[in-house]
């Protein structure tokens, strides 16, 4: 930790960046995002478990780049949002500081998009068992239960939006959802409305959703959202083989294909 | 009318609940479902769940809901029109357990939904609204009704106020002439008021600032780096919008099947940036700083200017609901510190 | 005796090659269920999720999918991309409990008139035996009442 | 309950439309319901909410002039979900209204003044519906002039209207065209409504100035104004924002404390230049 401070301070100090986003103390149990702009300030930058959210978020922030250059604390979750980034041409090499960190607090030195794929390449990055598990006990329904199931998590939506804004991979400057010439999605937060809304955000993450599960923690309503992205992940392996996130330079999934892709499914 | 004190067992209280829902109403109440306690209809006394500070979402539905109709419609290619809603056939309601914050949320509601235009669909939902409140002998540290001119066992906009005494009984704070039709359904249950303090079965919530400062001095609030500051972290979700027990800003959306069509009032957040945006793509309120200080200074100056209400009851429930941690008491904070710069 | 259910059903499908086999059929005058509303795209990778989901929401009980087979594809690869997608939605579906029985896809040329035929026969007849989909159905009837006590 | 129901809108039938530019129509609507259309009553300067059923709701100035009785006007540029369903439809059809909402030019204070009537584009609707008012009492003012700028020949509004009031001998009629937008028999001016303005120079005495127009029109018009010698209190102009309820429930069309569904859409610029720069 007292490396990514140092980092910081120097980063800050000799002006090669004006904010450094990381975690500070939070008002609960939990830190919280903070954006340091001033080198004095560096020490309330802080690394624990409670370190959770998926700063990738604000990097494409229309206020937080107004700042100017970035540099941010990344755990694996950010540094595979910003791979993504990268591969949909949100970002270029060089257009941030990377102050990579490891799960139990130490800083890794990753100067370029190169460093933060090799590195990447030494993680085990598969969904955890726990997810594993939840996603075999919803396969193991019947599909009338997964049906009745989904729709009870989904009565809870009242549509505040929280899994779109917290997801680093929702950064469109208009959302199918806010689009109403056609209205794709009804505006209601109605058994309809919430289901569209749901399946339509987990389809636009297939291929593109590096298991973060910032929807999910988001949700004031505690609704499973990161299951139906983590289904998709599971999905991109089985079909395509891919692990997504891992190169600054991947093709997207579903805008490639292969000859003998399956299609046994097709009369 | 003056309050009226009564006391009532502690196992009358589930007969209370039988009696009201024997008058078929339609009992409205906390519920424990899958970690989140939140209102639901209720069947029976033993759903209800009475150990939480505060629902998630607010009791504000009963009369404000997520999806509201407010005018049917047919309509075809060479004729339209609109059909007004039956707001006689609503259903008779019982919101039980509500907090005092919540109570006092109607109020709120009341100033907004009746600024010259009355809202008769509001106004008919929470005319047939009973409130019976619970006074909060448990609070935490995003609770901050004291600071916004609330009370913990606040009679403020209940029916029914019931505060758990020492014993275990209740004590029934009667507040209006609707209050008192409840206990009239029952009045075998009422005792004698008890002599026990109010106040000492009530938790502490502590004052965290003078909301005079903000309300008072808001005028020199607008043009401030604090927005900026505050809101870095804000990721613009409705999270904190659609929770709060006073936020009334809606949508108007209309759906249709076939010829015919429901035009709906829908929950909306001043946090979108869709909110204020034109058709033009002008966006007066551009920025999420400037979104964020739309939703303080409404609540905390342009309420309490032309509404006479402070548009904020304390409840805590954005802080709670917050998925980046932005606390809106530490804010409000700021904003009184900032003050006496 | 209530009348015996017919399903309604939406296909979708390409302009170049079954759009002109489904063509090809009727000027072969090869009888086929009238069940199926035919909804013309340029090609199978046009067809956005979302349109299968409004044909559910509108009424629909069973949905075709079709295109031209691969390699066949007028711009070359727009099927390719489509099976893709397609594999990826159905598994979505599935996950979430739709009933994906209710959507067939499949690959028609514009000289298959005789497919065409056969797979909506067969798929009428499918969907028949799984009846209206009610399930669906109950979830896009708007029930105000209902929403308003939701919380 | 005794209250309406407040979002119930009015049936209105189409009775003309007029297309008066490249997307820009203006519909004359007539009450379905006679009882409705004699209870009715509006003041220039105010707005309503039209509705096509399955689309939603549009807000819009009432662009007719009060004295003119029997009917009201609204014109709209296709641009968002409502207004393409609007102009799809024909004579004869009916759309909802609710209103009238909002506050009014008061033009009963400007009795015996002379006035200036400044307008960009598609903002000429709304001052419409007070330079007929104004027109229609003609006795009660001095000097009319009328400033009216499109940026193109094609893009001016109330083609015939335009012409009728360049040939009142009680208007002075200006009329122009941003440069390049005018064609070989354009014979008004040519150049920005600012520059045409400060050209024109009419006397700020007495005189009360109404501007509508886009922002950047505004902009630069209230620094002419000024240097014409207008005070604030005898500018006029009307605020636009997104809106829903149009009588300040649903929270959207405020600029500080001030909401423009309720408190405006009319305001003089030293009640402008009060408001937080937020619309």
């Amino acid at each position: 930790m007292d490396d990514i401070r140092k980092k910081a301070k120097e980063l800050l100090e000799n002006k090669t960046v004006q904010v450094v986003i990381g975690y500070g103390k939070g008002s609960g149990e939990e830190a919280r995002a903070i954006f340091v702009r001033d080198a004095a300030k560096t020490d309330q930058l802080i690394f624990d478990e409670t370190c959770l959210q998926n700063l990738a978020v604000y990097i494409l922030k229309h206020e937080v780049k107004h700042l100017g250059k970035i540099a941010i604390v990344a755990t694996s979750s950010v540094l595979r949002s910003i791979m993504i980034l990268a591969s949909e041409q949100q970002l270029k090499d060089g257009d941030l500081v990377v102050l990579g960190i490891t799960s139990d607090g130490k800083y890794i030195d990753l100067p370029n998009f190169k460093a933060i794929e090799d590195y990447l390449a030494t993680l085990n990055v598969s969904i955890t068992d726990k997810e594993k598990e939840l996603l075999k006990m919803i396969d193991a329904m019947t599909m009338e239960e997964r049906w009745a199931w989904w729709q009870n998590e989904f009565s809870k939506c009242f549509k505040c939006y929280a899994c779109r804004s917290a997801c680093p991979m929702c950064y469109c400057p208009k959302c199918t959802t806010d689009s109403n010439q056609p209205q794709w999605i009804p505006v209601a937060s109605h058994q309809l409305g919430n289901m569209e809304w749901h399946l339509m955000r987990a389809m636009h993450l297939a291929g593109r959703c590096i298991n973060c599960g910032e929807c999910a923690k988001a949700c004031p309503m505690d609704i499973p959202l990161n299951l139906l992205t983590y289904k998709m992940i599971d999905e991109m392996n089985a079909n395509f083989g891919v692990t997504v996130g891992m190169k600054p330079d991947a093709v997207f999934a579903l805008s490639t294909f292969k000859n003998e892709d399956k299609e046994n499914f097709i009369r | 009318m003056e309050i009226e004190k009564k006391l009532l067992k502690k196992a009358s209280l589930e007969k209370l609940f039988e009696k009201l829902k024997a008058d078929g109403k339609k009992m409205y109440a906390p519920v424990k479902k899958d970690k989140l306690v939140n209102f639901a209809l209720v069947d029976t006394f033993g759903e209800i769940c009475d150990d939480y500070i505060l629902t998630v979402k607010s009791a504000k539905s009963v009369a404000f809901p997520k999806i509201e109709k407010i005018v049917d419609y047919e309509h075809s290619k060479n004729s339209s029109k609109a059909i007004d809603i039956d707001v006689s056939n609503f259903p008779e309601v019982v919101l039980w357990g509500v907090r005092p914050c919540d109570a006092v949320g109607f109020d709120s509601l009341d100033a907004i939904f009746t600024w010259d235009y009355k809202d008769n669909i509001y106004l008919a939902r929470l005319e047939k609204t009973s409130i019976i409140s619970f006074s909060c002998f448990k609070s935490d540290n995003n609770c901050f009704c004291t600071s916004v001119n609330g009370n913990p066992g606040g009679t403020k906009g209940s029916d029914i106020l019931l505060t758990k005494i020492s014993n275990g009984d209740y004590l029934v704070e009667i507040i209006t002439e609707k209050g008192k039709q409840i206990i009239a359904k029952a009045p075998e249950l009422f005792e004698a008021a008890p002599t026990e303090e109010k106040d000492k079965n009530l938790t502490n919530v502590p004052i965290k600032f003078n909301v005079k400062d903000i309300t008072e001095n808001s005028a020199k609030f607008f043009e401030n780096d604090l927005w900026v500051e505050q809101s870095l972290r804000c990721i613009g979700c409705g999270a904190c919008a659609f929770v709060c027990p006073t936020c009334a800003c809606f949508d108007i959306q209309d759906e249709s099947a076939g010829k015919n069509g429901t035009r709906l009032r829908l929950w909306d957040s001043c946090c979108f940036s869709l909110f204020t945006m034109h058709t033009s793509g002008h966006n007066p309120r551009e920025v999420q700083s400037q979104r964020w200080r739309q939703r303080i200074m409404h609540k905390f100056s342009y309420m309490p200017e032309r509404l006479n209400v402070v548009g904020c009851i304390g409840c805590g429930r954005c802080s709670r609901a917050c998925p980046v941690d932005m606390n809106i008491s530490e804010h409000l904070i700021n904003l009184a510190e900032e003050v006496k710069k | 005796m209530s009348e015996k259910f017919e399903p309604k059903v939406v296909a979708f499908v390409c302009n170049w090659c079954t759009y002109a086999g489904a063509d090809l059929t009727g000027t072969s005058r090869i009888k086929y269920a009238p069940n199926v509303k035919i909804i013309r795209f340029p090609c199978t990778g046009r067809i956005d999720f979302m349109l299968l989901m409004k044909a559910f929401a509108n009424g629909a009980d069973g949905i075709i999918v079709s295109g031209c087979h691969p390699n066949d594809c007028h711009y070359s690869t727009g099927n390719f991309h489509a099976r893709r997608r397609w594999m990826v939605f159905k598994s979505m579906l599935e996950f979430m409990g739709v009933d994906t029985r209710r959507i067939v896809f499949s690959w028609v040329s514009a000289a298959e008139g005789a497919k065409w035929a056969q797979l909506v026969n067969t798929s009428v007849e499918e969907f028949r035996k799984l009846g209206s989909y009610d399930a669906y159905k109950q979830v896009a009837k708007l029930n105000i009442e209902k929403e308003v006590f939701n919380g | 309950m005794s209250e309406k129901n407040l979002y119930l809108p009015y049936s209105m039938i189409i009775e003309k439309v007029t297309e008066e530019a490249p997307f820009v129509k203006t519909f004359r609507l007539k009450f379905e319901n006679e009882k409705e259309a004699n209870n009715f009553s509006f003041k220039t300067g105010q707005f309503g909410e039209y509705s096509v059923f399955g689309e939603g709701e549009s807000t819009f100035c009432i662009a007719s002039s009060p004295t003119k009785k029997g009917y009201i006007e609204c014109t709209f540029r296709q641009a968002g979900r409502v207004t393409t369903a609007l102009s799809n439809l024909e004579e004869g059809n009916t759309i909802g209204f609710r209103g009238p909402y909002g506050n009014i030019f008061p033009i009963d204070d400007w009795k015996g003044k002379s006035l200036l009537f400044i307008a960009g584009g598609i903002a000429l609707p709304p001052m419409r519906s007070v330079i007929w008012n104004c027109l229609d009492l003609r006795e009660n003012f001095k000097d009319v002039t009328i400033i009216y700028g499109a940026r193109s020949v094609a893009d001016l509004v109330y083609k015939q209207e335009l012409r009728d009031w360049e040939e009142r001998p009680d208007v002075k009629m200006v009329t122009t065209v941003d440069p390049g937008g005018e064609t070989p028999d354009w014979n008004g001016e040519v150049g920005f409504v600012p520059t045409i303005l400060e050209k024109t120079a009419p006397s700020s005495k007495d005189t009360i100035a109404i501007v509508c127009g886009p922002p950047i029109m505004i902009k630069y018009t209230f620094p002419v104004l000024e240097k014409l010698g207008f005070s604030d209190d005898n500018i006029y102009t009307t605020l636009e924002n997104r809106m829903k309820c149009g009588f300040g429930k649903c929270g959207r069309c405020n600029v500080g404390k001030v909401f423009v569904c309720k408190d405006g859409p009319v305001f003089t610029l030293t009640q402008l230049k009060q408001l937080p720069a937020e619309y």
